[in-house]
This record gives structure tokens, sequence and C-alpha cells, in this order.
């Protein structure tokens, strides 16, 4: 069938004029490949975007990877995951950190038995949803093996809140390359850390979670063959054939845009069907 | 004359009449002392000013009216930069530093002010700081290693094994393995008029009026006025356009929203009236419709809606168009059982039928207050339409939401806010202005 | 909407000595902008709902039959676990109670600010009449602040929790019943004030004795009015990281498939809730200012 | 030309008019008389069919009007205008407009929705307005006229739905002495000029006897009097209002005092 | 005691009160005449201290009351009652209340905001209402009585702070011709037992004559006539009033008709 108008969906995490001026480009070449109009998206939270996939009304968007196993529970019928992003280093994903004080003698989660640990909000994949599930998989309940499990509000409450000492531990994110001292090369140590509210020397790494794959580029499945197929095809050419907005697409360094499939997420829905049980 | 004069039992009613208006009195204020204190023994007063993080207060505070300017030299490759707020978009050209970083033989000074002098070298960095000393950073091994002035480290220097920061009334000063970094603060909103890469960037105002009269072109391709208004209006640090579209957009939600409502809630308004709708049933099933509409809010509607129409200012529209037919609806049938009779029984007495009845009738008694009830939801929606234009990707909202939320862009946050703010005063005096001009003087609907 | 939109024309003088033509002129005139009003208004609304359709992902015709797919996707889940509802229902109670408590505390705090600038912005009661303009700007700005920017700020600071929605909405308030207020005050009558005056009683005590007593009935009625839309505005708060029930909302819709119980249950609390509060603050409102 | 047969209207358990018949046979001007309660109103509001009767006739040329139902009932109405005592207009409302609501069963809806009238119905309107001498008046709002001036409106509404009856309720009641007696004039002639029959609720014995043709008393919704002006001793008064020997009939009198001269020395001083 | 200088007030470029000048040595009732807008109020709201005005000087005890400020101004405006045509009480609460505001000035706001009335003061009040027979009204609110009474209201108020003069700005303009002679005797009464100067705007020639010791004309903010009130002429009558010729007396006049039976009679009726 004929499709008359193609609808991009962009999350937040950047300004979103910022966002909307750096994916012009790459709004344009989906509407060169398709010859049809397309509309630029960027509501304010995930469930903009995840309602939309999930209305029809939106034909693509780049999600996290607990958005889309949202979509997924929700229904497997109306996304597929055709792309990721991979980094610099040729990984494709980043990690959820433990982190203390440096003063306060504690070196690992054994440390941390007793003590108050932090997580950023119930929502957040790697503030929340992947570490619990694995620190709950390892030390049990975390609310009898932690003294107090709290919810900051947001990453870098955490990282403050730890650093001001409102919290024995916590987690937050980072993608793991670089220098601890800079708050790694990308992540909410490194934001706090240029923006001045934190000082990394004073907290140490306690914990890394397994690797947490990077959010997924996804297209409607009722969308024709050829449509996918083209958006999909132009996506992974990018980094070949247009660097600069390959960039302002991925919102900072990377290597390539790689396909990849469902499978990569079947840890985070295993973690959200866990959190989902409780 | 003595109280004994008049009736005992009078003075006694009297004075126990004001015994017990003075025990109200005072019992009034204390209960809603006492209420007050609860509410901040429930709310953890006490833990919230422990909570309260006032440097967070005091960096939006000095984000709000100045920007910071980054002087870095990455310490593998030697390559300088600078950028304000540190951003690619708002990188100096190196052949156009700003004067106070200065470049010669490979040694980078920079002017903090005050006295406040920061270089960088081959062999490290330093920072002179009037009335301290020099604060000396050289990598040894890779490793920074730091040289004070003899004394005790006060507290604004911090020195850890991979990475040495100062922090100084004059700017910011770190040293870590890859990168040695300067913060220069300054007063203002930079490149709100012009970026950087315009050829108007930096220029006085007189200057720039010269140049839009009477100057030479500075761009040969296109006249110097045509050429400020395009690069301020395309300025992309600042992105006027898309703000002045986003405020448009906006108010075209809250129009279409609080306009839309008010014609599809004056029909359904009779049929909740109980002196315009016989049917008890009728009457009472649109009420509770009303009230359910209301009760569920607009953000809920939002996200109802979101599914269906996807995000887009229709969707908001409809959002703040549901839930206002919920309060019109309420409030035209409430305005609509407070007619004068009279009107409408004149109206009777010459035949008129039931439609006209209500045309001539109670249409011009009560358009007053619907209108005026109208245009104060259109002010007080254009707030709301903010907040929903958020939730689906649109409007002055989205971006400030979205700012606010990056939490480093703090002077935009500023300039939207008063762009918000004089928004609304300018829906709300336009208003005003339309309940003088049409309902002329009467008073129209309270409450 | 001719006959109310134009009434007597305030410039032009009709020509008395022949009414028929002046009245004919007038009607033709009325006519004239009624329907230059009309012709704007129809183009306006559609030109604007054109251009909002355009610009939205979905069409409206084509998601008109998609309006209760999220509801019943909802419902049906939490149908499904309907066993957990009551519940559910305990485990939000505190929320909400948390959520009135902030709509109340604001509104309080609100409605005192508010007394205070209406005051001192009413002409003919001020106290210090040249700085009317001073005040009623104050209030301007505090009413078109929306509560959202000023609770994101405070968040900011102050960490989550109830006090930043607290003082964002009392600020909202202030400005919203400072303005209702000053009108009502502006329309009381000063002949009491003035006997007090001539007695030589303090600003204060004018206020209080001969101001207050007249128009405290229809602000009380403000106030509860208020009230509701600050219950609302408290839930909506919670959207944005403050405490109550709004945020519990906020994190069950946010995590979607598998809490929809939760967002039942405290949609359930939340909408019994505003609607209790609006059917008492109407009947309160209706004895306040009829039965005075 | 017009019969009353046994007209009663209940509320409740009472009585408002009980039983009430009596004919008129040429279009002459009818006060009916009474004390507060009396039923007068409920007997005019039900002959325009404001109200409907618990049961009896009133036949207009042998036609029970009190039968009609719907379209019906509004064209009877538009034939047989009211007069309120607190006027009805609509106040916001210009004045030609009001004039014009006359004939709105005439018109149809759909004409009438957007107050587009037809120029000869506007004409007619200004042409009535003149004729009772408030035509300069026609562009401003109703509600900007005095008391009279408004009652004056209200008539020329009434002549403009061409009535064959006029049904006046205390058209005067609201009015200063000076008021009342332009509108009762105009009532007068209007109903000499154009034999347009008017039947008038009063308050006052002087007024009545001042304009009426024929007087109906009424008690407690029953005629208790029926006949013309100079049968109406202070006895028979005194049956209509229930009063004892003390009856004054000064007291119901709301004529213009003989000599204003104080007054309008005062009014000119004040003015001055 | 009472010295008054030169005391002007304008609005815009219109003298209001056009430098008067006057001296009251005893406590007497003096009565300021004049039509409308020749500046009566003015001069006294001036004297309370209401508004200020524009220039000169008045002098209580050699002390210039127009030269106070503040808590000065208020100290001396509790020294000074002012009585009002629409009494001006507080309408809400009640009569006692009303009359216990008199002493406000020598409360604080917060004693105000509790309530807190010593005992004697309500007292007090009560014995001042008794005087002017109206105890029993003391519950009530001020606004369910009648004017008559709610000026003897503010009367009592008046007398509650204890002041050496009472101004009196048309006292009886709002009142019947019964209520207007009960109050006025009333503030006879003050004046000749208590020894309070009494100053009293009045429309009325005839309430002038009856009750002062003493009457200043007033016309286009001047005074254009003080003397007793026997000197008060038709002659200088119609220059205080501007009148001409036809000037009749009675057009001012309140005075109570001697004839009022048609009233009651009519009342009568009405109640049965
Ligand atoms: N809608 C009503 N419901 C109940 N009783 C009514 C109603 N209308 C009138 N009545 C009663 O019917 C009786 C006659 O009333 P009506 O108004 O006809 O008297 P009236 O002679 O016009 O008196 P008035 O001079 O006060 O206008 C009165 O006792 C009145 O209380
Ligand atoms: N607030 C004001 N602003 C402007 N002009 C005023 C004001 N108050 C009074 N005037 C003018 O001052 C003049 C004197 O007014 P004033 O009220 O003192 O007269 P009066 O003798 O009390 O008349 P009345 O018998 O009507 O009360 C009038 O011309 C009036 O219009
Ligand atoms: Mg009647
Ligand atoms: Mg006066």
């Amino acid at each position: 069938q004929e499709i008359t108008g193609f609808n991009l969906g962009i999350l937040g995490g950047e300004n979103a004029q910022d966002r909307l001026t750096s994916n012009e480009c790459y709004r344009k070449k989906i509407e060169e490949a398709l010859g049809v109009p397309v509309k630029v998206f960027t509501p304010a939270d995930y469930d903009g975007v995840i309602q939309g996939l999930l209305g029809g009304t939106l034909d693509m968007a780049w999600l996290g990877a607990s958005g889309y196993a949202k979509i997924y529970l929700t229904d497997p019928e109306a996304v597929e995951v055709k792309l990721t992003k991979q980094n610099a280093d040729g990984s494709t994903g980043y990690y959820s950190i433990g982190f203390a004080r440096a003063d306060s003698g504690i070196t690992s989660i054994d440390d941390a038995k007793g003590k108050v640990f932090a997580f950023a909000e119930p929502n957040s994949t790697s503030g929340y949803l992947v570490p619990a599930a694995e620190l709950t998989e390892k030390y049990g309940d975390l609310k009898t093996y932690f003294k107090d499990v709290k919810f900051s509000g947001g990453h870098e409450q955490t990282i403050v809140g730890v650093a001001n000492g409102d919290f024995d531990a916590g987690v937050s994110w980072a993608d793991g390359l670089g220098n601890w001292e800079d708050g790694y090369n990308s992540g909410a140590f490194r934001k706090a850390a240029d923006a001045g509210l934190v000082d990394m020397n004073n907290l140490v790494e306690i914990w890394r979670s397994t690797l947490i794959p990077e959010g997924p580029m996804v297209v409607r499945k009722a969308l024709p063959q050829d449509v996918k197929d083209k958006v999909t095809q132009l996506t992974a050419d990018l980094w070949e054939s247009d660097k600069d907005c390959a960039y302002a697409v991925a919102a900072g360094e990377a290597k390539d845009f790689i396909p990849v499939t469902h499978d990569a997420y079947l840890g985070v829905l295993a973690a959200r069907k866990l959190q989902e049980a409780q | 004359m003595t109280a004994v004069s008049h009736a005992p039992s009078l003075a006694e009613t009297v004075t126990r009449s004001f015994d017990r208006r003075r025990r109200l009195a005072l019992a009034v204020p204390a209960l809603i002392l006492a209420y007050l204190l609860y509410a901040a023994v429930s709310f953890d007063l006490a833990g919230l000013a422990a909570r309260a993080r006032m440097d967070n207060a005091a960096i939006l505070l000095a984000d709000f009216w100045s920007h910071k300017t980054h002087v870095t030299r990455d310490n593998r490759s030697g390559a300088l930069t600078v950028a304000i707020e540190g951003e690619a978009k708002g990188t100096y050209a190196p052949d156009h530093f700003p004067d106070w970083v200065s470049v010669a033989d490979g040694i980078t000074t920079i002017d903090l002010g005050q006295g406040h002098v920061v270089t960088y070298d081959a062999t490290g960095a330093r920072y002179d700081i009037p009335g301290y000393g020099v604060v000396d950073v050289h990598p040894v091994g890779g490793k920074p290693v730091v040289t004070l002035p003899p004394g005790p480290v006060p507290d604004w220097i911090s020195v850890a094994e991979n990475k040495v920061s100062v922090t100084t009334d004059a700017g910011r000063f770190s040293y870590s393995r890859s990168k040695v970094e300067t913060f220069r603060y300054e007063p203002g909103w930079e490149q709100f008029f012009f970026t950087l890469d315009s050829p108007f960037y930096g220029r006085g105002p007189l200057e720039l009026a010269r140049l839009a009269l009477v100057g030479d072109r500075v761009d040969p391709a296109r006249s110097n006025i045509a050429g400020m208004v395009s690069d301020f209006w395309h300025n992309k640090m600042w992105h006027h356009g898309d703000v002045v579209w986003a405020l448009f957009e906006t108010v075209l939600m809250a129009f279409l929203g609080t306009m839309g409502a008010a014609l599809i809630a004056l029909p359904l308004g009779f049929l909740a009236a109980s002196n315009m709708m016989p049917v008890r049933l009728v009457r009472f099933a649109f009420r509770r419709v009303f009230d359910f509409i209301r009760g569920v809010d607009g953000l809920i509607w939002t996200i109802v809606l979101s599914r269906a129409f996807g995000p887009g200012p229709m969707t908001g529209a409809l959002a703040i168009l549901i839930t206002d037919t919920g309060s019109f609806g309420k409030l035209f049938s409430e305005a609509l059982e407070n007619i004068d009779e009279k009107q409408v029984e004149g109206i009777r007495s010459t035949g008129a039928g039931r439609l006209q009845r209500a045309r001539f009738g109670v249409i011009p008694q009560v358009t007053p207050v619907l209108l005026s009830q109208v245009l104060y939801y259109l002010e007080s929606n254009t707030r709301s339409a903010t907040v929903i234009g958020a939730i689906v990707g649109g409007g002055i909202g989205l971006l400030l939401t979205q700012a606010i939320i990056t939490q480093k862009d703090w002077e935009e946050v500023a300039y939207y806010m008063v762009l918000i703010v004089l928004m609304v005063m300018a829906m709300d005096s336009l208003s005003g202005w339309l309940r003088r001009r049409l309902i002329k003087g009467d008073a129209g609907g309270k409450s | 909407m001719v006959d109310i939109a134009f009434g007597p024309e305030p410039g032009r003088r009709p020509d008395l000595s022949d009414p028929r033509a002046a009245y004919l002129d007038l009607l033709r005139r009325k006519r004239m902008y009624g329907g230059v009003l009309l012709v704007l208004f129809v183009g306006l609304m559609a030109s604007g709902w054109i251009l909002a359709n355009d610009r939205n992902a979905g069409g409206f015709w084509n998601g008109l039959p998609m309006l209760g797919a999220f509801p019943s996707e909802v419902l049906s889940e939490a149908w499904a676990n309907r066993a957990n509802l009551p519940g559910r229902l305990v485990e939000f109670f505190p929320s909400l109670i948390e959520t009135i408590n902030i709509a109340a505390v604001s509104t309080l705090l609100g409605a005192l600010g508010a007394v205070m600038l209406s005051l001192l912005a009413t002409r003919g009661l001020a106290r210090w009449p040249r700085a009317i303009p001073l005040f009623r700007r104050l209030m301007d700005t505090f009413r078109a602040v929306p509560e959202i920017v000023i609770a994101l700020v405070l968040i900011f600071i102050l960490g989550g929790g109830p006090v930043p929605a607290v003082i964002a909405i009392a600020v909202h308030t202030t400005g919203a019943l400072g303005k209702l207020f000053s009108e009502v005050a502006e329309n009381a009558d000063l002949k009491p004030v003035e006997g007090l005056t001539s007695v030589g009683a303090s600003w204060g005590q004018r206020m209080l004795l001969g101001v207050i007593p007249q128009v405290a009935p229809n602000w009380i009625s403000y106030a509860l009015l208020r009230f509701e839309i600050n219950v609302r505005a408290s839930a909506i708060l919670g959207f944005v990281g403050s405490g109550g029930i709004g945020h519990d909302l906020k994190l069950a819709m946010q995590w979607g498939q598998g809490r929809y119980d939760q967002v039942v249950a405290i949609f359930l609390l939340l909408f019994v809730t505003i609607v209790l509060i609006d059917r008492l603050s109407d009947r309160a409102r209706a004895r306040l200012v009829k039965g005075a | 030309m017009l019969e009353v047969k046994a007209v009663t209207r209940m509320f409740g358990a009472k009585a408002a008019v009980d039983s009430v018949s009596f004919t008129i046979d040429h279009p002459g001007f009818v006060g009916i008389i009474g004390r507060s309660g009396a039923g007068k109103s409920t007997f005019l509001r039900m002959m325009n069919r404001l109200i409907d009767a618990t049961s009896g006739e009133i036949r207009v040329d042998g036609r029970n009007v009190l039968a009609l139902r719907g379209a019906e009932a509004r064209a009877w109405q538009s034939q047989c205008a009211m007069i309120f005592q607190q006027f009805n207009l609509v106040p916001r409302m210009d004045v030609a407009s009001n004039v014009l609501h006359g004939i709105l069963n005439r018109r149809s809806t759909l004409q009438t929705m957007f107050n587009l009238w037809p120029r000869a119905d506007i004409l007619r309107a200004l042409d009535i307005l003149d004729r009772l001498g408030i035509a300069e008046q026609a562009p401003k709002r109703a509600e900007a006229l005095s008391g009279g001036q408004q009652q004056r409106v209200a008539i020329a509404r009434a002549l403009m739905q061409d009535p064959r009856i006029i049904l006046a309720d205390e058209p005067i009641a609201s009015l200063d002495p000076m008021n009342a007696q332009v509108v009762m004039d105009t009532l007068k002639r209007i109903n000499t000029e154009d034999g347009r029959m008017v039947i008038a609720n009063l308050h006052t014995l002087d007024t009545a006897r001042r304009y009426c043709d024929r007087v109906i008393g009424m008690r407690d919704g029953r005629i208790v009097f029926d006949g013309t002006p100079d049968q109406l001793s202070t006895g028979v008064a005194r049956d209509i209002y229930g009063a004892d020997e003390t009856f004054n009939e000064a007291a119901t009198s709301t004529a213009i005092p003989a000599d204003t001269t104080a007054d309008r020395t005062y009014a000119d001083i004040m003015l001055s």
C-alpha cells in the first residue's frame, strides 16, 4: 500500500529545539528517499513517542531500551527493531555504575550492606530497572539487604545525594570509557562533573552492571516493507554517507548504526517483567 | 448613668455574644496555625532545610543572567578551544579568540579579571590568584602534581590523585589527565542577537544601526538589514524564529480548545439547565458527564488522546477542548438557571417558538456572563497549553521543560519564562480588552 | 452576536433630526461589524483547526476510531486484576492525603497573600495609593507564571517532595485570587470605611472591620473554588516529580502495561476526591453568597 | 366577540381564578381591579396562554383559545398582545429590535435567528415608535430608557403584533405618576383610534374610573363586580377591596397631584 | 475654641471651598446651609481630616489640626466625631460593635482582630445606646435597623468617641420626616446636655432655624452669610440658594406635615 506521510519521533534528553535542528538533515534524507512529507515530533517524555508508536501515528523513532520493552510488552505487533548505535569503541551499550563516597570506605556492594542505597527513579532503565534486577539476583531482596532503598528522583540527584552523604551509595550511568575522574567520556557522571556539581575525585566506583544495550531504532510493523527497508538502509549508511548528519542523529560521537534484533533486549524485557511481578 | 439602668439581661446577652465572638476570633487563627504546623511536620520541612541545595540555587541564579566561556586544552593533543558554554555552536574560530585569551609561542594566557590570570604552557598550567599566590600544576607521569603556596589548603581548592580544581569568584579552573579547563563567567545572554558566525556579532547597537541604515554591505549577497533579520531569526543558539512559532502554537492550542469547547458546551448547557430541560433524567445525565469530564484532568485526556491522534498541536487543542467542555457545560448551565424569567416571558407572550425564545429571551442575557467566562478561560488555558504542549511535543512549554530537564541552559529557561509570562500577560490584557469591548461595562460573570 | 457585541455606539452621535435614517444607518453598521466579526471568527477557527491538524502526527478522522484504545487497554487490564483494587486504594490513600494537604496549604497561604496584595492594590483602599500599579504588576506576574515552571525550578533547588509544589501553587494562587479578590473589593461599599476613618481607625482596622466583613463571603467562595482547582494542580505537579498522588500516577502511567491496576486505583481516588470537593465547595459557595 | 366561560385555575388546592365568566361584545377598554392576590394576573396570563387553565373556556369569535395547542396557541398569542408590569423587554437589545420581537411568530425561526429583519418590518417598527413619541430612542438599548419609556416600547411591541386584544397587567404599577399618565393615555388612544380591545389589570380605582368603559372587580378569584365606572361607588369598592369603614379611596390613588408648583420650583433650583 | 483661617480646597482648577474663615468660641449648635455643591461636605470632611486641605488652618485650642500627620491626625479624628448622611456604619456587624468602633483609635489592630473589647467599654456602649433609646437593638445587625435607628447608632458611635466636636453632614437627608425629627432632637440634646459643639450641614432652612444657635451660609465655596437664625430672612436665603423671585421656601422643607391620616390609612389597608 501507499503512504501519504512519514512521522519521525525523537526522544527527550536534549534541548527540544536542538533536537529538531540536529535531525533536520535526517528528515530531509528520509523525505528524499520516500518521496512523501516527513514530520518530526519531539514530545517531552517517553510516553508521547510510545503512545504515538502504539497508536500508529508515528512511523519510526529512536527509543531507549526500556521504552522498547514497554512497547513490546503492550503490543508485540506494534514495532520492530532495526538498528542500534555502535559506540566509538565498538561497544553497543552503556553501564549502570554503582558508586559511593571515596572517604566512606565502601568499595563494593558487600561493603554497602546495611547502608542506604539510592536508585534514580522507578522507570529508569540504568537508574533502577537493570541494576535492581541484577542486584536482586545476586544479593536477594534489596530492601532487607540494604538498610534503606531510596529513589532520588533522577540520576543527577543520586550523584549529588551520594556526594553529599544523603545516601551511602547509589547507581547512575556512564559509557565506561575514558577516565573516572572526568566522569568517563559520557553519561550522568560526566554531566555532573562538567557542571561543577561534584568532584569525581570524591567518589569511587563500587559496582558495574552488564552492558545495557543502547536503544534501538524502531519502525512501525504495519508499514509497507519497502518503506521500512528504505529507511533502515538509509540510516545504516548514514555514517558513511553524511558523517555530520549521523553525528547529529546519534547526538554525539559514535562509530556506526548497526543492525540489531529483538533478542538484544531480552535482558531488559526480563528485568521489566521481574519488576512488574513485584 | 450606670450599667444597671437597662435590663441586666440585655447587658448579659451582649457581653456573652462578644465573648463568643472573641473565642471564635481566637479559634480560627489558632486552627489555621495548628493545621500549618501539622502540614510543616508532614511535609518534613526541617528535613527539607537540610536537603535544600543553596549552591544549586546560586548556580541557577548565576546562569539565569550570565554565561560561561570554556577555555579548554586537550592535554594529549594540545589543541586549544574557546567555546561559549562549551558548545560546538559557540566555538570561537582559532584566529578570533576573545581579547582576554591570548596565545603566543605555545603559551596561552587567560585573563579572568581582578588580577586573576591563568597560563597554560608546555610544562603544565598555572593559576595566579591575587592575595593567595600561584597554583602551579604540571603532569608527572600523566598525573597532575600541584604546587601550592605554603599554608593549609583552602577549601576552594580540591586536590586529588587525578584532578585538581580551583573555584574562585573570578572563575573556575580544573586540571585532569586528559585536559585543562578554565571557565570565565560573564553577565548577559551571550550571542542572544547574533551567533559567532554572523558578521554582525559583537557590534554595538549604534554600529548596527549605522550598518543597517547607511553602511556598506557586510555580505555583498544581501542587504545589511535583511542579513541582520535573518541572522537574528535563525540564531543557532537561541532559535528565535522557532521560539516565536512555539509561542504561536501554544496560543493556537489555547484558542482552538477554548472556543471549540464554548461552541460545544453552549447547546449542552441548555440540556443541563433545569429551567430549559424539563426531562430530569437527561439533565442529570449531562451533569454527570460534565463532572466526569472535568474530574478526569486535562493531562489525562492528553495521554488518552495521544494514543489516538499522536503528538502534535491538535491533540493538545482537543485535550483542552474536552476538559473545558466539562467546565463550560457546568458554568453555562448555571448561568442559564440564573436568568431573569421576565425577558423570556415577554418574548413568549408574542407567540415566539422555543428556539426564538432561547435566541431572544435567553441568549442576550447570558452572553455577557458566558463571554466573560470564555475569555477568562482563554487566558488561563494559555497557561495550561504550556504544560499540555510539553506532552504533545509542541509549543513553548516543550522548550521550557526540556531546557529545565537538561539543566544546563538556564539562561534559556530564563528567556522562555520571561516569554511565557509576557505571553500570558498579553492574553490577559487581550481578554480583558475584549471583555470590556464586547460586554460594555456591565458586570459579567463572577466565579 | 450583533446585538450584544456592539451596543449604543460610543463614537458617532445619531442624527436626532431624522431618527429613522439614523437607526437604519446604525443598523447597517452593526450588521457590517457583526458580519465581519463572524467571518473573522469562523475563519480563525477553521484555519486554526486545519493548521493544527496538519501539524499533528495523526489526523483527526483517522484517530477518531482509536479514541477508546488506550482507556480500554487500561480498563481491561485493571478488570483482570480487579482483586488487587481494594489493596491498591489503601496503598495510595496516604498519597491522596498528601495531595490534599498540598492543595489546602497552598490555597491557605495563597489566599492570605492574596488578601494582603488585593487590599494594597485596590483603588480607594490601598495603604499606599501610589504603589497600586506596583502591586498590580506583582499580582499579574504571579498569575502569569505557570505553576509547573516554578515547581520545576524549585525541585532543582529543594529536591522532590511536596514543598516545591506548595510554593509553586501558592505563588500562582496569590496572583489568581489577588485579582479576583481585588475585583470584589473594588465593588465594596466605601461608606463603612469612611465611617471608620472618621473615628481615627488605622488602615488595618479599617480593612478588618470595614472591608473584610463585606467581601468575606465572596472571597471565601473564590478561595473554595481555587481549592478545588489546586487539588487538580497538585495532582498535575506530581507529574513533574513533586510528591503526592500525581507522582504515583505518573510512575504507574509511564510504566504502562502491568501497572494499569494502579493507574485505575489512583485515578479513582483522584476522581472521587475532585468530584466530592467540587460538590462540597459548590454547596458551600451557594450558601455563602446567596445566603448572606 | 369575547366570551369567558367558567374559567378556573387551581394552584394546589387553592383556586387563584374561580369560575370566572363574562362577555365583552365590543372592543372597549376593560379594567380589572381587585386587591393583591385576587387573581387578576392569573386570569390575563391564562388568556394569553402563558399558563394553562384548569377548566373553562375563553371563546374569541367562537373559537376556544384555551383549547389551542402548539403552533396554534402561539398564533393566538401573537394576536393577543401582553404588556407587563415590569415591561419584560430584552434589556440588552436595542429598542427597535425589541419592537420587532412582536412579529416573531410570523417569521420563520431561521429567518429570525440572526436578527436580520426585512427592511419593511424595521420601518414599521420605527413608525410605531414614532407614533408613541419615542422614535429617537430606537437605537438605544432598552435598559438605557426610563421606566415610562420602556413601557411605551412594550406597547410598541404589542402594536407590532397588530393584535385584536391587548392585555395589560398593571402597566403603570412600577411607574411614577407622570409616566403612568402618559402610558395610560397611550393605551386609551390605541383603544379608541385603532379599535383594539384593551383589558388592563389596574391597582387603583381612580385610574379605572378615568380610563375604562367597563370595570370588572375581582376578589379571591371570583368576579364580585362588573359594570361601568359610574357604578363603582365607595361601597362597591369596599366590597372589592374587602376593606372596612375606614377605607379611604385616596389610599389607592396614583393620580398626579394638581398642584405641582412646589416640586417644579425645587427642581428648577436643583438644576440651576 | 475653634478658629478657621482661610481654608481652601481645590479640585482641579475649581475651588470647592474657597478661603473660608470664621471663629466659634463657645460649644453651640452651628448649622451650615447652602445649595448642593456649595462646599459644605468638603469643609466638614477637611475638618475631620477625611480629605486634605489645599491651604489654610483650622485651629482648635490653638493647635492647627490641618497640619497633623499620621497617628496624630487619627488622634484628632477620634476627638472630632463625624456623622454621615448615609450613616456609614458597618452593616453586617451588630449595633454594639458599631458603637464600639468609636474607640478604635485607642485600640491596636491586633486587639481589634481578636475582638478584645474590655467589658467596661461594652457596658458604656450599651449605656449610650440606652440614652439614645435604642438599647434593645444592640444585638441586631446594623443593616436590620431602620434609617432613623441607624443614624442614632451613628450618633452613639460618635458619643462613644467622647468627642469635643461633632460634625454632622446632612444627618437627616436620607430620613423620613418622623425620623429626621428624632435625630435632630438627639443632636440638640447632646449639644445642650453634654456641651459638645455640633456643626451640622443642613439642606433645609426650617431645620436650621429650628435647631441652630448660629447659621453659616455657603455658596460656591465661600461664606455668604454668618449670623443667628433670626437674621435669616427670605432675601438672605435667596442669596444663599442663588434663587430668583420664584423662590418658595417650602421647596426645601422637610417638616413633618400636620395631617398624616391618609398615609396611615393606606398603611393599615396594605398591612391588613
Ligand atoms: N405560580 C403560582 N403558584 C402558586 N400560586 C400562585 C402562582 N401564581 C399565583 N399564585 C396565587 O394565585 C393567587 C392569585 O395571584 P395573582 O398574581 O393572579 O393575583 P393578582 O390579583 O395579580 O395580585 P397582584 O396585585 O399582587 O399582582 C395568589 O394567591 C397567588 O399566591
Ligand atoms: N472628590 C472630588 N473630586 C472633584 N470634585 C469634587 C470632589 N468632591 C467634591 N467636589 C466638588 O466640590 C464642590 C463642593 O462639593 P460638596 O460635596 O462639598 O458640596 P455640598 O455643599 O456638600 O453639596 P451637597 O449638598 O450636594 O452634598 C462640588 O462642585 C463638587 O462637585
Ligand atoms: Mg398581579
Ligand atoms: Mg454634601
